[in-house]
């Protein structure tokens, strides 16, 4: 295997890893080596086989139906749909002067170069989307927001959007909350009815716009969340897990660690919540509010389809280590 | 002994062989035009080139599946082959076993004054004397020369193959010598293989191939430029050839009456009779066409009464003066019998 | 002929070289191979002509054969007369020179692309400039050329520059004093004498073109190249999504090298 | 005197052709400079002798030049043969095994990194033999060596080829038939002779090796690389992180190039 | 006319110049040995080089700024620099202006025979003569030649020169000759420089060259072997000098009496006076040491009485026969007061 009993190797989601490399790392003894992709590569790299981490982390939950499948996992934390902005440009400086209540008005009179993430490839793309929708229904005169706002021409893979926005080649970026509070940007800070940051607005609000990916899956509304688990237990995993998703380090890095968190999904062995120090009875009540993502019929069921496998795996997984 | 069996190979259109050679401690010359065959049959036997079929054996030794390295047998190639970035000293050593070689050879080739330059500042006749030093000085048991002088200028051409004969002879091993030039090979050769076309044509000394040509092809490339056919016949028991409107006496009766052949005779051969009055069985009256100086004589294109083809003489200087011929002059001509060769029946083959 | 054979064996004890090197050569062509073949075999052969059709792989397909192309003449009109600077000039610096053009090479690809975004980025006054002219440099094919071009020119440069060198200067010197313009003499002198080399390079930054993503994906991201089209397809689809464009990609890229190798030789 | 000079300016009306290539070169060489100029000036100089300090940065500098450098090491070893081969078998498909060395060039890195996962990951056979072996093929030096050899070889075996061809083979032949092994004759008249152009391949191979990213990525990813660790400042810290690492990476490769054309030549 | 004026050019730590030469419609030779800068300064007059400082100027029209495509000068190279990728006959057609200009210079060069052959192929005389023509066919106001015949063996190398002398005279054009061969020199030059560490030693006609050298330099280098360092004395009002235990008259009366001079005179001036009883004021006793055969002579040095130095005596074939010297013999020597010359005073300036 590739995460070797010497280190504890994550897998996780690019804007995770300036918190665990220093946030994470030095809070624990055992050494941990991180890696990072996009979110959606990482999924696609475990699923075809391409890396096997003792513990993954994604930016978004629905990862953890397709293409990826473990038996459990914890959503640990939270984090903001922002839009960043550029002060030292002219459109930068007219969203400053808009703000937090009329923030869209300069943007759909087309007055901002805005940089955004491709909704087919990652989920800060089509958490874009669902922001710009609810954003429609949430300001009184902001009606077809995402028809007056996206161009085509706006979409950047995240590292050129990145690049692109500190060059100053766009005002605008829209950015996860973490991104901007790590690298200083200007941001304006979205209400929670829009920024998808807390579980609170899911069931009636947020779950209400979808989006539809390339591959025909149906991706509803929800609220930002975090997903971790632990692919290969030992005690050194577990003492990792238990600091990547209850630390404090991921406030500094600007998470957001609503109080419920983390809650369990699948069938969680009792050692992570022992370790985690949550009840199994929690990881079940946390169960059915949090799963907005995924397809939108019989998630359950795929799942049930899926876990007695993964768990055999998990299991025997276990009983070597042991 | 260099021994070559049935060896053929075949590139492209062209196949060369199936050769078979014996080549004791002499100089075999081979003579042919370019693209013959006769740099390829040398690459062969030197190893740097594989073979269709066939054996190779020097001194008992068969060479034929082994690296060019393990053979004993030397190339020197037509330009030399110098290591650019070696000088003249380098090239040798790099092929002597000592020192004392190196000087021994430098003295022999005359290069001892040329030995510290690089090989590329080398004039065309050091490059080639360089190249036979590093050649000898690897102590080859057979020595394969790829036409050394082809790409030299006269005077050194001559002066060089003047040098190379004691010097190839003196090695006491079996030595192969391509060339196109059919001087230089009369003048190297112990023997004579005459290639076209991949075959070789005829072998044998230089003298009696250049006099008695095995086919017309050697004719006419050693330079018996006067090439006709003929029908044979009978007179008094004797043979004779029928050409155009005469009867020629010859020495060969080796093919039936009524035979159509090739004959042929060298034009140093055919002398001009100075008294029209005198008669003879092989004389053969014609008029002069042309008269071309070549140097070291003359040319004189004679044609025969009766006929469309023409007659080549040679003469020398004192004689032309003293026969003072003109264009068109009526001249009476002898073409003595043993001088007249039947090449060979005449068949498809063309006399070139 | 049992005695010959025995001595053929014993003459050649040592290993022999060329099966060394056969073996060498053989192990990295394998080395080479074994991923495309794996490539080839994950994809059915169906799938690929399906995917042929496909509008994005076409426009893909086309936006790479036309940029590369593109790039490799840009290379070439603009990387000639530097190799052959490089190679005729006795400055001291041409080393210096040298050193700059070796650079892009050293340079990650999307690290290129995102200093290249600090000099034609919409925001900075060249490309500023050019945008306003209507010319944008950045998510146009003028943006993919001139990220293809940073990275493949390069080749044409070092390459070419080896050729020019083993152009013999006297043999210039000789058409110039025999009255021939410098512009002629390259025409008529150098280039025939130093066009396989110049060929060579030419390929070399043609396929480097083909290939190059990093920087593309930063400076252009659009029109989509075929690399970038494998990468979307990879991260929306998976390796199933990806693998048919990447051989479609392979195979148009071997064409296009041939028929360039073919036409020019 | 005045005569003269008016008869001189009206012998050369014509565009100046060396003016045109230097003005093409140097556009070139600008367009190479540009963003290079621009990394250099966006961070101050005492940043980076601060970061020069950095473990992460010391350790990635020596994981790429120990990595190149046994890149380069194994693609000469491995290469030259192929080269040689190339340059001299006269088989027909020595062109099917130069496209299949040309093929690492088009391929997008990162789409080599992906395959080559699917030859030497930790799934599949020869990865998982090496992993039990204890020698993990990825996440691991041997993982850095596969994916820079990957790319990085291919130049060797282009440009080393140019340079065989370049070798009379006569001179070969003359020295075998002198008596010298296959061997010797290598060693003591075809590498000299092409040396120039060995060197220059194993340049080009060695700093390709030191940029390497996409693939590096893919097939391991640690130990870090230096381009990789560009790459997590960049995705940690933005522009302002990655650009310090960027500059020693350059330093560091150009350093490396001048002592490796210096100790050569 | 061709002209410079003041030019020099420093590479290294080698100048070259300050050079000024004015060359008419003649054939100039320029004779030094390697490295004396002899090919930058033709060089320079192509304008493949660009110089220090310094004009040039051909027919009026300065040159110093002028591209090398724009002079009218050409520049034949040592070893032909004949474009490898081309025929003999392409090459000539690159500079030529028709067809008929190639042809008439095929037969003026002899090399109608070898125009379709790949430059790489001809032999070092055929090249030269290709890159003659090619450098006819330019039509030059000034031809330039780099030792053109350098590389050249010995036979072609004379060959070519016999051929040149008349077909450079008769372009009419300046023609700067530039070799390191003092027989080449004077045989193809109307004049000549000579040339050493950049600077010219000596320019006049070749007789005069070899009769008075300048310099030690171009004494020794123009093979005036016996040089040698004497005294200016006076007797009865005329000049004398004073080497070894001898008196010398002189000629040249130029120098004061007690300066210390250069005086050399060319060995076959030297005469052996047969009988040891005549009498003469510039005779001189010696024993034989060596002697040497050198093909078209014999060359025999001699260790005059009371000196150390060696005076080389030559003698034709026939002279020495008759003479029937041994090793030892004493023999009494003969310096012709007009064969001696002073060719300047002593000073730091050594003879080589
Ligand atoms: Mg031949
Ligand atoms: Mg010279
Ligand atoms: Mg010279």
């Amino acid at each position: 295997g590739g995460g070797t009993s010497a280190s504890i190797a994550i897998l996780s989601a690019g804007s995770l890893q300036n918190a665990l490399a220093n946030g994470l790392k030095p809070t624990v003894d055992v050494p941990v080596t991180i890696e990072s992709h996009g979110s959606t590569t990482v999924a696609r790299m475990i699923a075809e086989g391409k890396r096997d981490p003792d513990i993954v982390s994604v930016a978004d939950v629905a990862l953890f139906d397709e293409p990826l499948s473990p038996s459990w996992h914890s959503v640990f934390t939270s984090n903001a749909v922002v839009l960043a902005y550029n002060p030292n440009t002219e459109g930068g400086q007219r969203l400053a002067d808009a703000g937090r209540e009329r923030w869209y008005e300069p943007l759909a009179k087309g007055a901002i170069d805005l940089g955004r993430t491709d909704p087919k490839q990652d989920p800060l793309g089509y958490r874009t989307l669902f922001a710009l929708e609810l954003a429609s229904r949430y300001y009184d005169d902001a009606s077809n927001l995402k028809d007056r706002i996206l161009e085509n021409d706006q979409l950047y893979p995240e590292t050129a959007l990145i690049s692109q926005f500190e060059t100053g080649s766009i005002d605008a970026a829209i950015a996860y909350r973490s991104m901007a509070v790590e690298r200083g940007y200007e941001y304006i800070d979205l209400p929670n009815e829009i920024d998808l940051s807390n579980p609170q607005y899911d069931e009636e609000w947020y779950s209400t716009v979808s989006y539809s990916l390339p591959s025909g899956q149906e991706i509803q509304g929800g609220p930002i969340s975090y997903g971790s688990t632990i692919r290969r237990m030992s005690d050194a995993a577990l003492e990792v897990f238990d600091a990547h998703t209850t630390g404090s380090y991921l406030d500094e890095h600007g998470f957001l660690r609503r109080e419920q968190f983390p809650t369990f999904e699948g069938a969680v062995p009792e050692r992570v919540t022992r370790a985690v120090g949550r009840t199994s009875g929690a990881s079940a009540s946390a169960n059915q509010p949090d799963n907005r993502s995924g397809a939108t019929q019989s998630v359950n069921q795929s799942r049930q389809r899926t876990a007695p496998v993964k768990l055999s795996s998990a299991v025997s997984d276990i009983t070597v280590l042991h | 002994m260099l021994a070559i069996d049935g060896l053929t190979k075949s590139y492209g259109a062209f196949d060369l062989g199936p050769i078979d050679l014996a080549v004791d401690e002499e100089v075999l010359a081979v003579l042919g035009p370019s693209g013959c065959g006769k740099t390829t049959l040398l690459a062969a036997i030197a190893g740097v080139t594989d073979t269709d079929a066939g054996t190779i054996t020097l001194n008992g030794r068969d060479l034929t599946d082994r690296a060019p390295e393990d053979r004993g047998t030397v190339l020197v190639f037509q330009d030399g082959a110098l290591f650019p970035h070696m000088t003249a000293r380098e090239n040798v050593a790099y092929a002597a076993a000592s020192t004392g070689k190196i000087d021994e050879l430098a003295a022999t080739l005359e290069i001892g004054d040329v030995l510290d330059q690089r090989a590329a500042t080398l004039s065309g006749g050091e490059r080639q004397r360089v190249a036979l030093a590093r050649s000898l000085a690897a102590d080859p048991s057979a020595l394969l020369l790829d036409e050394p002088l082809a790409n030299l200028d006269a005077p050194i051409k001559r002066r060089l193959r003047d040098e190379l004969r004691p010097l190839l002879s003196s090695l006491s091993i079996p030595v192969v010598y391509v060339t196109h030039d059919q001087h230089e090979a009369t003048a190297i050769g112990d023997r004579l293989a005459v290639v076209n076309d991949g075959v070789i044509q005829q072998l044998d000394t230089p003298s009696e191939v250049f006099a008695r040509p095995a086919t017309p092809f050697v004719a006419s490339f050693t330079g018996s430029t006067n090439l006709f056919q003929a029908r044979v016949a009978e007179e008094e028991g004797n043979p004779v050839l029928e050409w155009a409107d005469h009867r020629f006496d010859v020495a060969d009766d080796e093919y039936p009456v009524g035979v159509d052949i090739w004959f042929c005779i060298r034009p140093e051969y055919v002398t001009v009779v100075d008294d029209l009055a005198v008669e003879g069985r092989n004389n053969l009256d014609g008029h002069v066409r042309r008269r071309v100086f070549e140097g070291d004589g003359y040319r004189i294109d004679v044609t025969p009464e009766g006929a469309d083809d023409v007659l080549q003489v040679t003469l020398s200087p004192p004689d032309y003066d003293w026969l003072d011929l003109d264009d068109r002059d009526r001249v009476r001509l002898s073409l003595p019998q043993d001088a007249i060769h039947i090449v060979g029946e005449c068949d498809r083959t063309d006399a070139d | 002929m049992a005695t010959s054979s025995t001595e053929s064996e014993t003459a050649t004890p040592t290993v022999d070289w060329l099966t060394v090197a056969l073996v060498l050569g053989g192990v990295l062509c394998l080395y080479y191979l074994a991923p495309l073949v794996s490539l080839l075999l994950s994809v059915p052969i169906g799938e690929i002509v399906g995917r042929m059709g496909d509008p994005t792989v076409v426009n893909a397909a086309t936006t790479s054969l036309l940029s590369a192309s593109i790039s490799a003449v840009i290379a070439t009109v603009f990387g000639l007369p530097l190799a052959y600077w490089l190679a005729r000039s006795e400055a001291r610096w041409t080393n210096a020179v040298l050193a700059v053009v070796i650079l892009p090479l050293v340079l990650p690809p999307t690290v290129s692309g995102i200093v290249l975004l600090t000099v034609f980025g919409p925001n900075a006054p060249i490309g500023a400039a050019a945008s306003a002219a209507g010319f944008p440099l950045t998510r146009s094919l003028a943006g993919v050329v001139l990220a293809q071009t940073f990275v493949a020119s390069p080749f044409v440069v070092v390459t070419a520059k080896a050729a020019f060198e083993s152009v013999d200067r006297t043999l210039e010197h000789a058409s110039r004093s025999l009255g021939k313009s410098q512009w002629t003499t390259a025409r008529r002198v150098t280039l025939p004498l130093a066009a396989p080399g110049i060929l060579a390079g030419v390929t070399l930054a043609f396929a480097r073109a083909m290939g190059e993503f990093g920087a593309t994906m930063m400076l252009a991201y659009y029109p989509r190249t075929m690399p970038v089209q494998i990468w979307v397809s990879f991260v929306s689809l998976g390796l199933d999504g990806a693998y048919p464009v990447a051989i479609i990609l392979v195979v148009i890229a071997v064409a296009a090298l041939v028929i360039l190798n073919t036409v020019a030789a």
